[in-house]
């Protein structure tokens, strides 16, 4: 059947694209999304474990890791959309307001 | 008796604790009174320790265990032999004494709580430093009287010159005390132990006489006890530390806590023994300070700056003995010099305070009008400090340290140094009687000093003077008490042939004797406007403060400044180069040198990348949420690199 | 056969999720997400988790999925727009990172040979269920605050917004 | 399960029961006065941390959590802090009338999380700890929306906190593929010679380095310390970070003792560069709190230094420092707290200029807490620093101990600045209500036990000591 390794090296692939979305695009949106595909690698890591262990663990474990995912996408996006609606903020750029202040900071 | 141990340091320490927590439900008399319960229930129990059995074995508590971490364990505890036994019953009974002094003589002042508090507080740090049975606990105990001490010479803080002074006084004993420190850290990387007894017997079984670490470590801990005790090189807090409280300076500066470094070389002193060259150089500093002290006491004209330079002068005495390894007669000389010079401070303190606070003796003496009590216990410590033969204790203790110095290597040499600081001695110490006492003023006073100041007074006199008969001269028939009651811890002293000893002994009784007669002459001379030559040099104390600001204050101070400002003004302040004159060529030649310049280089490179370092950094928080993530997979992906490598 | 589709599903999967890094529009970046997740769940089915496939279609694809798609319809209808794409400044970096980064996963995940290669065992929502609240009760409980806590939050966040 | 079993769980139940009963008295018809609440909350809290007394030597629950030495240590330690974070945001000017039953709720929830955490054995259920001590978390750092920077901060939160979780839970995935298991006891068989279960480690390690804020996990930490309330700063400087760390060094030390061995390079190596710039970029910092949030990275690079050392020393002065950690960096954040402005935080260092000597208990927090950060004795920041060190001595790593050392003494500057800005004869105008008389408490609490941690470390000490 289906090598651990192949099912682990798309599951990776995944886990990057995410990544590589939540570090080159500025929508908080897309970021967002690109957290989704991050977990998304990360299940499809379990579950092939879970298939090669032959238990019920990783399967548990991707249970939790949808229960948390979901907790966790709707407290940000109700915060990104408190955003939006108080600074219009759509983009990350919009949002570095909290930063080392360098023109006072040096004596 | 052993589980009652603690109650030594514990009652000065709750005297301390009653004083600044409860201070503010009691009256400022009462200050006083806390105080001095605290301070008499201490010796107290030092009395207690002596008829129990202290004397005859040593007393141990383990308090409780402070750190157990992996197989190192750390329990405070105390031991209480016969050399603490000896530095408890001096600290804790002077201690009393000057307490009940310090009642009547400080009564007027308005910040009773905090001089009590820091006198009670120095009390217990110093009873732990003697009591301490393992390093770390020593050294707490050391960095509290250091503390106290900074607090009290600082007493009068209002007024800028104690102020400075305390300052001086921490900055400078803290060289040594971070010596003392490295040496501490260095005796535990080696052993794993901080107990002082495991480490001693480890330190013999294991290291060669004459080892380089051993060596090393002798030097560290030789570096903290003369930052203490005020001997050369470090000397120079200590005539400062004159600005704070009479009683403060006759307690710490005198009495006690000088006195720890002697106590600390005589504890570690099988270290010095593994270390022959550095115990040459325990004796060698001894000889110099001596000299030194002397000389510099000879041109002062402050009343209590002629008693400083005498202490630093009379703990040479100690660590000449220290180092020819008489251990049991320093500990002799600390004993009575604890006595003597604590009557001179007291005494010299009653002077000035009915002088009207007037420090000059030569105006001391056109005054006159002194108390005759003071005047007379003065005398009886003048007598004891310059060593006039057989009736006063200096007399006892400093002949045997001028004999068995002459057993040392370079013996005669070192014995040269000591005798003529013993003429010197006796020449100030009769200079500053005979310029107050005997000054052009009147001397009909019939000012009689409050019970609370007499009493002190009249028992450190008596002391002064006989405590010396417990130890007789080598050869002579008598009692050996003190040596032979110590042999066991501290071993004996070697003495050079008889027919040496006594001729040593023979000049050593003309000596004060000689001193007085020059003394009256240098007071003929001074009276007919003739001036001491090279005076200016002696009163400053051979320049050393001129010295030590050129060459390590000022330079100090502009790498401070450099540190708190920017990189061009370090460069602007850092050119430091203000040439001093005379012999001070010596330290402008060091500033210039090559060495010098490094430094400052260093430094200004260092700011410079400390600068650089924290705006590259700054830059880098800019607030901006994908690049915190481009951080955090930087990271994790240099993590996972490892593992390919 | 079934190698094939699977093979071919991972490659929807990732080609989807790629897509979102390049599209522009938010709503096509939640659709290409919605086929990547459908894709996964063909994945997990084919790994023998009929359950989990129903769960992620349901949970994921049908929950979370809608919250997006309502928060981008609230959001564009503000804004009325929305930019060309255009790579931010630093992105070839970035890029390189990303890619060195699964280049790295690549090697160490595979460092190990995958020795058996059986028949796919169907692990089925009995055995999960016995799992989880089995050995996993305790997780399950603690999931439940936590879903609560969250739903606290999402509360006092929103009920702000009103006032 | 067995009585002994539902004993060991009544802390947690205590947590979640209590959380519920306030939102609860918060729908009723009738508004509960915030005073009751919070009494209710602190209840709770008590009796949680008073319960765990009645656990049992070392036990298992249901092979999920375990009720050990450190457990039983760090459980009603938490509890205790955040008894301290709840009365310190009652008397917190910028959210009066905001700290209701979902505050209280939410910070009830987070401390389950924490205990959760540290007394898992079983890495899914430390996961679900781990979120259940952030998420609460996001919400808390927005708490009262309209603050300046407040749902900047949330944002930056939950995504970053999200990023690292994927992390985690990619390693945990790792960990799973590679053994075919997740309780740790069983992980602690499996040889390392499993090439993926270092590599799965270390993305934990990632994941939690995220929560600690080592460097270069680090970037969040200042901004999100500058925008969260400073109670909950107080929390997540102190008590979350400690959960973690204590999490951490189970895991390493306690659980997988062969993998801690061949990760030490990378423990030293983070150590080395989260003490270097977190002391580096505290140096000119001028907001007190970002300034606190690099010196508590720099202090999470020392207690690297002695997890590095890969020795039992340095896992007892590990878990002593987490201890004096957290009590250091509450008292610091308490201060901030109690000195708040009635709408927000007072920000730089010159807003603080004199408030020492003004409320004298505040300034003794303070200088005690800081004299602690700095390493001082008799402080048990001192005691912290000399264990950790001398583990690194002990291990051999001179350099990283001397590297520490020179770290310290730079650090001293900043921490002195910050006193001498305190007790500085200027005062500043800026008035504020002096601190009210919970939050007194909480400061004399802390710094007593700040105080007494350094003078009797052996209690602690002890009481880590495994059976």
């Amino acid at each position: 059947m289906i090598p651990l390794n192949h099912s682990l090296a798309i599951a990776a692939l995944l886990f990057v694209l995410g990544l590589a979305v939540v570090l080159l695009r500025r929508e908080l949106l897309f970021i967002l999304m690109g957290l989704e595909v991050m977990f998304n690698g990360v299940a499809l890591t379990a579950i092939a474990a879970g298939q090669h262990w032959g238990n019920a663990d990783g399967q548990v474990l991707t249970i939790m890791l949808m229960a948390v995912t979901a907790a966790e996408i709707v407290v940000a996006l109700i915060l990104i959309w408190l955003a939006f609606d108080r600074y219009k903020a759509v983009r990350v750029e919009a949002l570095t307001r909290l930063r080392d202040d360098n023109k006072e900071g040096v004596p | 008796m052993s589980q009652w141990l603690w109650l030594i340091p514990g009652a000065p320490l709750l005297g301390a604790l009653v004083i600044a927590l409860l201070g503010g439900l009691l009256r400022r008399e009462y200050f006083a009174m806390a105080a001095n319960c605290a301070a008499a229930a201490a010796f107290a129990a030092v009395l207690l320790a002596w008829f129990t059995g202290a004397a005859s074995q040593p007393l141990q508590q383990t308090l409780y265990t402070w750190i157990a971490v992996g197989d190192w364990r750390l329990a405070i505890g105390f031991t209480l032999d016969r050399l603490a036994l000896v530095m408890v019953s001096i600290v804790s009974g002077v201690g009393l004494l000057i307490h009940l002094y310090s009642a009547a003589s400080m009564a007027e002042e308005t910040d009773q709580r905090r001089y009590y508090f820091f006198l009670n507080l120095f009390l217990a740090g110093m009873l732990i430093l003697v009591l301490a049975d393992n390093l770390l606990l020593l050294y707490l105990g050391w960095e509290l009287v250091g503390l106290c001490s900074y607090a009290l010479i600082g007493f009068w803080y209002r007024e800028p010159l104690p102020s400075n002074a305390g300052r001086k006084a921490f900055i400078v004993t803290r060289v040594g005390d971070t010596a003392l420190a490295l040496g501490i850290f260095l005796l535990f990387s080696q052993f794993h132990e901080l107990s002082l007894s495991a480490l001693l017997t480890h330190a013999t079984t294991q290291w060669e006489p004459g080892s380089q670490l051993a060596t090393l470590v002798a030097m560290l801990i030789l570096g903290g006890a003369v930052g203490k005790s005020a001997q050369l090189p470090l000397q120079v807090w200590l005539p400062d530390a004159m600005a704070g409280p009479s009683p403060v300076s006759a307690l710490i500066h005198a009495a006690t806590m000088v006195t720890a470094g002697v106590y600390l070389i005589a504890r570690t002193h099988p270290l010095f023994e593994l270390a022959p060259s550095v115990q040459w150089l325990v004796a060698a500093i001894g000889a110099l300070t001596i000299v030194y002290g002397a000389s510099s006491a000879l041109a002062q004209t402050d009343f209590k700056r002629v008693l400083a330079y005498s202490t630093i002068s009379q703990i040479g005495y100690m660590f000449l003995a220290l180092g020819c390894g008489a251990y049991a007669l320093a500990l002799f000389h600390l004993t009575t010099h604890a006595f003597f010079k604590a009557l001179l401070f007291l005494s010299a303190g009653a002077v000035i305070r009915t002088g009207g606070d007037e420090h000059d003796m030569h105006n001391l003496g056109r005054l006159g009008n002194h108390p005759p009590l003071a005047r007379w216990t003065f005398l009886a410590g003048a007598a004891s400090l310059a060593g006039l033969p057989f009736v006063t204790a200096g007399f006892y203790s400093k002949d045997a340290i001028l004999a068995t110095a002459w057993t040392a290597p370079a013996g005669p040499l070192l014995w040269m140094f000591a005798a003529v600081g013993a003429l010197l001695t006796a020449v100030y110490i009769f200079r500053a009687y005979l310029l107050v006492f005997h000054g052009p003023g009147p001397r009909t006073s019939t000012i009689s000093l409050p019970p609370l100041m007499a009493w002190p007074l009249l028992i450190l006199a008596l002391l002064s003077l006989v405590s010396g008969f417990v130890e007789l001269p080598e050869g002579w028939p008598g009692p050996h008490l003190w040596s032979t009651w110590l042999e066991d811890e501290l071993g004996l002293a070697a003495f050079p042939s008889l027919t040496i000893t006594y001729t040593l002994q023979a000049i050593a009784v003309l000596l004060p004797l000689a001193g007085i007669g020059l003394a009256m002459l240098l007071i003929h001379r001074e009276q007919t406007g003739q001036s001491l030559p090279a005076a200016d040099f002696l009163r400053t104390g051979w320049g050393f403060d001129a010295f030590y600001h050129a060459a390590l204050v000022r330079p100090y101070h502009a790498l401070a400044r450099g540190l708190w400002r920017t990189v061009d003004t370090l460069v602007i302040e850092g050119a430091l180069t203000r040439i001093t004159t005379g012999f001070l060529a010596f330290a402008a030649f060091c500033r210039k040198s090559v060495e010098h310049r490094v430094l400052e280089v260093g430094i200004a490179s260092l700011v410079m990348a400390l600068q650089i370092g924290y705006s590259r950094l700054s830059a880098t928080q800019n607030g901006f949420l994908s690049r915190y993530a481009l951080m955090i997979s930087a990271g994790a992906t240099f993590l996972l690199g490892y593992w390919l490598w | 056969m079934h190698e094939i589709i699977f093979y071919l599903t991972s490659a929807i999967a990732v080609i989807a999720a790629g897509a979102i890094l390049i599209v522009r529009h938010p709503v096509h970046a939640a659709i290409y997400l919605i086929v990547s997740l459908l894709a996964l769940a063909l994945l997990f089915f084919l790994l023998g988790a009929p359950l989990l496939a129903a769960l992620q279609v349901m949970l994921y694809a049908g929950a979370i999925m809608v919250l997006f798609l309502f928060l981008i319809m609230m959001m564009n209808l503000r804004t009325g727009q929305n930019r060309p794409l255009s790579l931010p400044a630093g992105w070839v970096p970035a890029a390189l990172l990303a890619l060195f980064l699964w280049l790295e996963l690549l090697l160490l995940l595979t460092r190990s040979p995958s020795e058996k290669v059986g028949d796919v065992t169907t692990i089925g929502p009995k055995a999960v269920g016995n799992a989880l609240f089995g050995p996993y009760l305790l997780v399950v409980e603690a999931v439940a605050v936590l879903l609560l806590a969250a739903l606290v939050a999402v509360l006092y966040l929103s009920r702000r917004r009103q006032k | 399960m067995r009585l002994a079993d539902l004993i060991s769980l009544i802390p947690y139940l205590l947590l979640a029961t209590g959380g519920l009963t306030l939102l609860m008295m918060g729908i009723g018809p009738k508004r509960v006065s915030t005073r009751r609440l919070t009494n209710v909350a602190l209840v709770f809290l008590l009796l949680g941390a008073a319960t765990t007394l009645l656990w049992e030597a070392p036990r298992e629950v249901g092979g999920l959590l375990v009720a050990d030495s450190i457990s039983r240590l760090f459980t009603p330690f938490f509890m205790l802090s955040a008894t301290a974070i709840v009365m310190l945001s009652t008397s917190y000017e910028p959210l009066r009338g905001e700290v209701r039953e979902e505050y209280l709720s939410l910070i009830l929830f987070a401390t389950l999380g924490m205990i959760l955490l540290v007394s898992s054995h079983n890495l899914v259920n430390a996961f679900i700890g781990l979120e259940i001590l952030a998420i609460p978390l996001y919400a808390l750092i927005a708490w009262r929306p309209e603050r300046d920077g407040a749902i900047e901060g949330g944002v930056k939160y939950a995504i970053l906190a999200g990023f690292s979780v994927a992390f985690f839970l990619y390693g945990v995935a790792l960990i799973y593929a590679a053994t075919g298991t997740l309780d740790l006891a069983a992980l602690g068989a499996e040889p390392t010679s499993k090439h993926l279960l270092p590599v799965a480690v270390t993305l934990i390690l990632v994941g939690i380095g995220f929560k600690l804020a080592l460097v270069p996990f680090h970037m969040w930490a200042p901004d999100i310390y500058q925008a969260a309330p400073s109670p909950i700063t107080a929390l997540f400087a102190s008590i979350a970070k400690a959960a973690a760390l204590v999490f951490l060094i189970r895991l390493l030390c306690l659980q997988l003792p062969h993998i801690w061995e061949v990760l030490l390079p990378l423990l030293w190596g983070l150590a080395l560069i989260s003490m270097v710039a977190g002391n580096l970029l505290a140096l000119h910092q001028q907001n007190l709190k970002r300034l606190l949030a690099y010196s508590s990275i720099a202090h999470l690079g020392y207690i690297l230094v002695a997890l590095a050392a890969g020795n039992s020393l340095g896992q007892d002065a590990a878990f002593y420092y987490a201890v004096a950690y957290t009590a250091m960096n509450l008292g610091v954040f308490a201060v901030v707290a109690a000195l708040a402005l009635p709408d927000h935080d007072r920000e730089n260092l010159k807003d603080y200029q004199g408030l020492g000597r003004r409320y004298p208990i505040v300034g003794f927090t303070m200088g005690i807490c800081l004299l602690a950060l700095a390493g001082l004795p008799p402080t048990a920041g001192f005691m912290a620093k000399l264990l950790a060190f001398g583990a690194a001595i002990e291990a051999g790593h001179i350099m990283l101990a001397v590297i520490a050392g020179i770290n310290t003494a730079f650090a001293f500057f900043y921490y002195l600045r910050i006193i001498m800005v305190f007790y500085s004869d200027k005062t500043t105008d800026i008035n504020a209500t002096p601190p009210a008389q919970g939050t007194h408490a909480v400061l004399i609490i802390v710094s007593l036990f700040v105080i007494g941690l350094g003078i009797f470390p052996e209690w602690l000490l002890e009481s880590i000591k495994m059976p």
